[in-house]
């Protein structure tokens, strides 16, 4: 076991534990915070398996952006506690099942990969794969922007007071 | 063996043009000619005149043909995929072409005098001449595919047609009723087609009633014999899909006098001719029938003894009259089902016209309301129907005598009496109840009767000149098609001699006289006689009326087990869905029923994370499928 | 050397599982939304390990993609959450069966 | 490169720009409307113009070939009679209708990138513009209660259909190497026995079972159908659906050897058209009817799509083709019925024919070509399929179909009989139908019948189209 599989190991450890504690978590805010630890654990992963970018985006975005919108907008609506189970009966029972299953197809899909040789550590030099992305993905950068570009008008137009925009209708 | 024609061929165009113009009026009315009423029935009128014209020339001038001819052509949908359409003139659809349009002639003329006034007159006309087009067309048709499509449009236009009037006719259980039934025989009929192109690669119809059919699996042809019939018994209204047809009744008379006795419902029957060779194929398939038939037959003619509604009685004798077609076919007598039919759409026609002259003139369809309200003073009505009525009593020399002879003829040729006997039975009571309702509107008892000032505003009605004449038409045909067995006999089968199939038994006429007429005699000493109480033996023994009344509890059965698996099961759970999903906020009560029921109705609630359970569920179930 | 790639996948399997339970277990919008988040996660994670398997970027370039649109669905996801809240005053997600009728708002 | 190629995504483009400079300019609901018919015109005029041409752009991720230039048409046709229907539209208030254009358009960008896209990326990446573009839109219903249900409803349902999506791209891409659809289908058929590579591919079509609204990714669809603008609603279900049978045709082809995956699609085919055949029955608002009416639809275009022949791939394409007619027909009636822009139930329909008669005769031709009752395009869609299928000997399926279409009947029927039987309330006007509505309703029936007559020119196209995949 090398030094690199002994660090994957105890990413994933930490990433498999933050995510369950963080759906677990009655308080929302204590979800995102360890949901934020395991966006972390994500990025040193991409770090490792060679995605120093992605990491950096990964804390910058996920880790970042993301989850400090979804903790302003849990603080903002200052939900308050829920009495009621936490996992309704008649939705765990069926969701357990379904984990069974689900971790049945997922056995059998990793039983079947052929030619499993362990990963090479490799690193795609951010200037290489910033370059690579624009030669390869030109098209799909500007769709991205696209897609930005409308989920903006639609955060504005959604999360627009009703109030107010009555109030400019009326005008 | 067939004569493949072309276009310029006259019969071919002939034709063509006694199908298309009744399309062409249909068009032409809804094009345009709807805000004109008279033009609209002209045009009807005149369209179904040519179509009468050119059945006749058509009749006339083949015969003496020698051969069927076929006209056939295909529809190029792309260079692979072509359908094959045409036109087959052979005797029996040259005959029951003329029946058609006869009958929807005559059954126009007479709505001139019954539907006047009425606001959707021209619409009537524009569906009217729909249905001419669909049937006429449905009569010629040269491949099965053709026919199932134009089955399924007579089925359509006769829904526009029985919808046009009645408003609750759809809306009520009725619509629904002959809508589902008849579409689940039609559901059997397409899958019919579909095991008959399998195993014989063809749906044309000379192909399969000769060499194709040859080549078949014998259990196939059982198996795709026994679906074709399901279609059969949907449209015909025989058991156990038989309990949509007196409901149909609902529609205006003249409808159903033309859809629900002469034609649209003996299409079924027609469509057994037509493919009688291929049927014949299947000994076991045709025991089928006979028994299917035998059982219709008694049990309509059971339900006709207890009817207070004069047209549910002639719509029960329908069933019963059809049940004796295809007694006849089943028994391998072609040609006595087929004159029977002809036979029957004469005189059933006019029954339910003279009917509608009651009706219409006294507002009511009760029996014993009729005769209150002194039916028996429409004379020409009465008269006609009297003699229709005798005519489907079997009462010689009437057309009804010799069609149901030549059927009992056929089936004493069979090994087992017992059919024999069924149909002699069937011979009584369908002479029964025809008489008991003659007899209770011609002889009321005398305490009932209305005094002369209530008799309402339907004495001035009566029959005019186009209903008249229609009603006249239909009574000389009624006379006179008896006597035409012979020659209808030679062309039907070329050979004279199939009037009376089966060994010569000199004393089956005797009895199906004796038994018409003792049938007769009970309706009279019961209904007719002056001291008669006007009670019929049924109605003595309660249990025994109750049973005929409520249709031998066939639609109990049905409501029963429809609507515990349709309305209750599927139907029910997909109403739930959708109020789940957009009433719940509305129903505090599902609430309720969300936290405590169970895994599966918390599926249907609507909630989205089920939704997405099932979502990831199945994605994994396919995963899993596809790798298993 | 790290470890094989099904490891990799084994662990984004799990992460994905562990969204998808969040998804259809938790009655709250907010936390429904997250485990779309864990779920979009998983993939890339799953894609960056078959990117080193493979040694292109395609699989990179992909991830990066997942990321931007995570946070456009966050954006609407939350604006979404915002409207439901100020309707309902509430963040389950069968609001529905508790919402007030709205009122014409003309 | 050849921009030649890239004009009708360009033409879109600079609308979308347009619509976002207007939507900051003052409120003018003639000037959007003008404009947008305007755009779309030309937009239409431009994928004709570009209909020969053939491509690959984009380092080879974008291909420009008969098949995606037959949908282009398709799509910029379909985008150009929802504009006209936008004449007047109510459903939306008007200082919003910029908006509404302009997400109409990126939305209908969206769907010829993604018609034309070969490469995992820019598939992923086009399908979720299109997705966000329609989020977005079916909020902007003014006056409907319960709105936020349905956007929240769709957005779930759709972001969980891409989670599934994405995590089966990187199963696939683990498995082949390769985002390449050209490569993948050489690479896909030795790999195929891999479970990784098999479920791979199974969730990746998820995105596209949620656009074409495939049990059990229909769900949105009724809520939606129902909580839209009727505007809206006729795009979703036909340029949209339209996109999505085309990229599903395109992702199939892929894994042609596979009979698990026949097997896999022919299940969804089968359970798809039931429910919505049999949950349309109980529907009384007319846009939830043809909602669950579309979803069987759906389970009819996946077997010409699953028999994987060309015969079954050119059905698929004629079909959708015949679906965007009928359905826009239908559709086209709805809106003009609603004039207020409300939904309306079966039973608002009564006496149709005596308030309209051209849009009556609309209505019957395009319910019937949705039974599939000759001569209409839709005969010929359900022909060609069903006979692809038989070819490749799949009985039992065509016979489920069959019995379904006889279920579906009945429901058309009820429409119709709404129709054409029932008599209007009293005092109901006539609807007003303008000379342009006349000739649109009209073109649509010569449309209808005269291809369900000879269909043979649409045919070839559709041939050559799905040719061009094989």
């Amino acid at each position: 076991m090398t030094i690199y599989s002994a660090i994957f190991y105890l990413l994933a450890a930490l990433i498999i534990a933050t995510t369950a504690l963080a759906i677990t978590r009655r308080n929302l805010v204590h979800a995102v915070v360890y949901l934020v630890i395991s966006f972390f654990g994500s990025a040193l992963l991409f770090f490792l398996l060679g995605a120093p970018f992605l990491a950096a985006l990964e804390v910058i975005i996920y880790a970042g952006a993301i989850m400090v919108l979804f903790l302003f907008i849990v603080m903002m609506l200052r939900i308050e506690e829920s009495k009621r189970r936490i996992f309704p009966l008649s939705q765990w029972i069926p969701a357990a099942v379904l984990c069974v299953i689900y971790l049945g197809m997922l056995a059998v899909i990793l039983s079947g990969i052929e030619g499993d040789m362990r990963l090479e550590t490799a690193v795609a030099v951010p200037a290489a794969f910033s370059m690579w992305i624009f030669r390869h993905g030109w098209l799909a950068v500007e769709i991205a922007s696209l897609i930005l570009l409308v989920a903006l008008i639609g955060a504005l137009h959604i999360g627009r007071r009703p109030a107010a925009a009555d109030k400019k209708e009326a005008q | 063996m067939t004569t493949t024609a072309t276009l310029s061929d006259p019969n071919v165009a002939t034709t063509l043009a006694a199908c298309a113009a009744p399309l062409l009026a249909f068009a032409a009315i809804f094009l345009g000619a709807r805000r004109f009423a008279r033009l609209s029935a002209g045009l009807s009128i005149g369209a179904v005149t040519v179509s009468l014209a050119g059945a006749v020339f058509l009749l006339a001038a083949n015969w003496h043909a020698e051969a069927p001819q076929v006209f056939s052509a295909s529809w190029l949908v792309s260079d692979a995929v072509r359908i094959p359409v045409g036109v087959l003139l052979d005797p029996i659809s040259l005959l029951m072409m003329t029946v058609v349009a006869v009958i929807c002639f005559l059954v126009q003329i007479y709505s001139l005098g019954y539907m006047a006034g009425d606001p959707g007159f021209s619409r009537y006309y524009g569906f009217m001449s729909l249905f001419a087009w669909a049937m006429l067309s449905l009569t010629l048709s040269s491949s099965l595919f053709q026919l199932y499509v134009f089955w399924e449009l007579v089925g359509l236009s006769s829904y526009l047609l029985i919808g046009f009037w009645y408003e609750k006719f759809s809306a009520s259980q009725a619509g629904k009723k002959a809508f589902v039934m008849t579409r689940a025989g039609d559901v059997a009929f397409m899958l019919g087609l579909f095991v008959l192109l399998v195993g014989a690669g063809t749906l044309d119809v000379t192909a399969v009633n000769g060499p194709a059919a040859a080549r078949m699996n014998p259990s196939l042809i059982t198996l795709s014999a026994l679906l074709i019939f399901g279609g059969i018994v949907g449209k015909s209204a025989q058991f156990p899909l038989l309990t949509w047809l007196p409901d149909a009744m609902e529609g205006p008379t003249p409808v159903s006098a033309l859809l629900h006795s002469a034609t649209m419902v003996a299409a079924g029957v027609f469509l057994f001719a037509r493919l009688f060779p291929f049927f014949r194929q299947s000994p076991a398939a045709m025991g089928v029938f006979l028994v299917i038939g035998t059982v219709s037959m008694l049990l309509s003619s059971t339900m006709a003894m207890v009817s207070r509604d004069i047209k549910q009685v002639w719509a029960y004798s329908t069933i019963s009259q059809l049940g004796f077609m295809i007694m006849g076919l089943a028994a391998g007598s072609f040609f006595a089902g087929v004159f029977h039919l002809t036979t029957h759409a004469g005189f059933k026609a006019l029954l339910f016209l003279c009917s509608g002259v009651v009706i219409h003139a006294l507002d009511t369809n009760d029996m014993f309301e009729i005769a209150r309200k002194k039916g028996r003073r429409l004379k020409l009505a009465m008269i006609c129907m009297t003699l229709a009525a005798a005519a489907l009593a079997g009462i010689p020399p009437l057309s009804g005598f010799f069609s149901k002879e030549s059927i009992l003829a056929a089936l004493a040729a069979l090994d087992n009496p017992i059919w024999l006997a069924a149909a002699l039975l069937g011979v009584l009571l369908t002479a029964y109840y025809a008489f008991r309702l003659i007899f209770i509107i011609l002889f009321p008892r005398p305490e009932l009767v209305q005094p002369e000032s209530g008799r309402g505003h339907g004495s001035g009605h009566g029959a005019g000149t186009a209903m008249g004449s229609a009603l006249v038409v239909l009574a000389a045909a009624t006379l006179a098609l008896g006597f035409a067995a012979a020659p209808l006999a030679r062309f039907l089968s070329g050979d004279p001699a199939a009037a009376h199939p089966g060994p010569h038994l000199p004393w089956l006429p005797y009895a199906g006289i004796g038994l018409a007429a003792g049938g007769l005699l009970l309706a009279w000493f019961e209904f007719g006689r002056p001291a008669a109480d006007q009670k019929g033996f049924v109605e003595r023994v309660p249990a025994l009326a109750a049973l005929f009344a409520n249709r031998w509890y066939i639609d109990v059965f049905y409501a029963r087990l429809i609507s515990r698996l349709v309305d209750r099961g599927l139907a029910w759970l997909c109403a739930k869905t959708d109020q789940r999903v957009i009433d719940a906020g509305l129903d505090a009560a599902s609430k309720h029923i969300i936290r405590s029921s169970g895994v599966l109705s918390a599926l249907q609630s609507g909630m989205i994370q089920h939704r997405l359970l099932v979502l990831f569920a199945v994605v994994v179930m396919l995963g899993l499928y596809f790798i298993a | 050397m790290i470890v094989p790639y099904s490891h990799v996948l084994a662990l984004a399997g799990i992460v994905f599982l562990m969204g998808m339970v969040c998804t259809v277990t938790r009655r709250n919008l907010i936390m429904i939304l997250l485990g779309l988040e864990i779920m979009l996660n998983a993939g890339a994670l799953a894609l960056v390990g078959a990117s080193l398997r493979w040694m292109s970027m395609d699989g990179q370039a992909m991830a990066l993609f997942i990321i931007v649109v995570a946070a456009a669905e966050v954006s609407v996801g939350l604006a979404l959450i915002v409207c439901v809240y100020r309707r309902t005053g509430s963040v389950d997600p069968n609001f529905t069966e508790t919402a007030a009728p709205e009122k014409p708002s003309v | 490169m050849n921009w030649m190629a890239f004009t009708p995504e360009l033409t879109y483009v600079a609308m979308a720009a347009v619509f976002l400079g207007l939507s900051m300019a003052r409120e003018d609901h003639r000037r959007d409307f003008h404009t947008a018919l305007v755009f779309s015109a030309v937009g239409v005029g431009v994928s004709l113009a570009s209909a020969g041409v053939t491509a690959d752009l984009f380092a080879e991720s974008y291909r420009v070939d008969l098949f995606s230039q037959v949908f282009k048409v398709l799509l910029a046709c379909g985008f150009f009679l929802v504009v006209v229907l936008c004449n007047e539209l109510s459903g939306v208030k008007r200082r919003l209708h910029p908006e509404f254009y302009l997400l109409l358009t990126t939305s209908t960008l969206a769907l010829m990138l993604l018609v034309s896209s070969v490469h995992l990326l820019t598939i992923y990446v086009s399908l979720e513009l299109s997705s966000y573009s329609l989020y977005v839109l079916v909020y902007l219903r003014k006056n409907r209660p319960r709105r936020e249900s349905t956007v929240v409803h769709y957005f779930l349902i759709g972001a969980s259909a891409s989670a599934v999506m994405v995590f089966g791209i990187a199963l696939l891409y683990g498995s082949t190497r390769t985002m390449y659809a050209v490569e993948m289908a050489r690479v896909l058929p030795s790999v195929i026995s891999q479970p990784a590579a098999a479920i791979g591919f199974v969730m990746t079509l998820a995105g596209f079972f949620f656009k074409l609204a495939v049990f059990p990714f229909h769900f949105w669809a009724p809520e939606v159908y129902e909580g839209a603008v009727n505007q809206l609603t006729t795009y979703i279900a036909t340029a949209s659906k339209a996109a999505a049978i085309a990229l599903l045709v395109r992702l199939t082809a892929l894994g042609d050897s596979s009979a698990a995956l026949a097997q896999v699609l022919v299940v969804l085919s089968i359970v798809t058209m039931t429910v919505g055949n049999v949950s349309a029955i109980v529907q009384k608002d007319l846009k939830r009817l043809l909602a669950y009416s579309s979803v069987a639809h759906a389970g009819y275009v996946l077997i010409g799509i699953l028999s994987m022949n060309p015969a079954g791939y050119a059905g698929a394409v004629f079909y959708s083709a015949a679906l965007v007619t009928l359905k826009f027909t239908c559709f086209m009636v709805l809106v003009k019925v609603a004039a207020d822009g409300a939904n309306i139930t079966v039973d608002e329909l009564a006496g149709l024919h005596k308030r309209s008669p051209i849009l009556a005769l609309a209505l019957m031709l395009s319910l019937f070509g949705l039974c599939g009752i000759p001569p209409t395009i839709g005969f010929i869609g359900k022909l060609l399929v069903f006979t692809a299928a038989v070819e490749k000997g799949y009985f039992t399926l065509v016979l489920i179909a069959m019995i379904n279409v006889v279920i579906s009947l009945y429901y058309y029927l009820l429409v119709l009989k709404a129709a054409y039987l029932t008599e209007p309330k009293a005092g109901l006007p006539p609807l007003p139908v303008s000379a342009g509505d006349r000739l649109l309703a009209g073109t649509l029936i010569v449309l209808i019948v005269g291809i369900g007559f000879y269909p043979d020119p649409v045919i070839q196209i559709a041939r050559s189209a799905a040719a061009v995949l094989l």
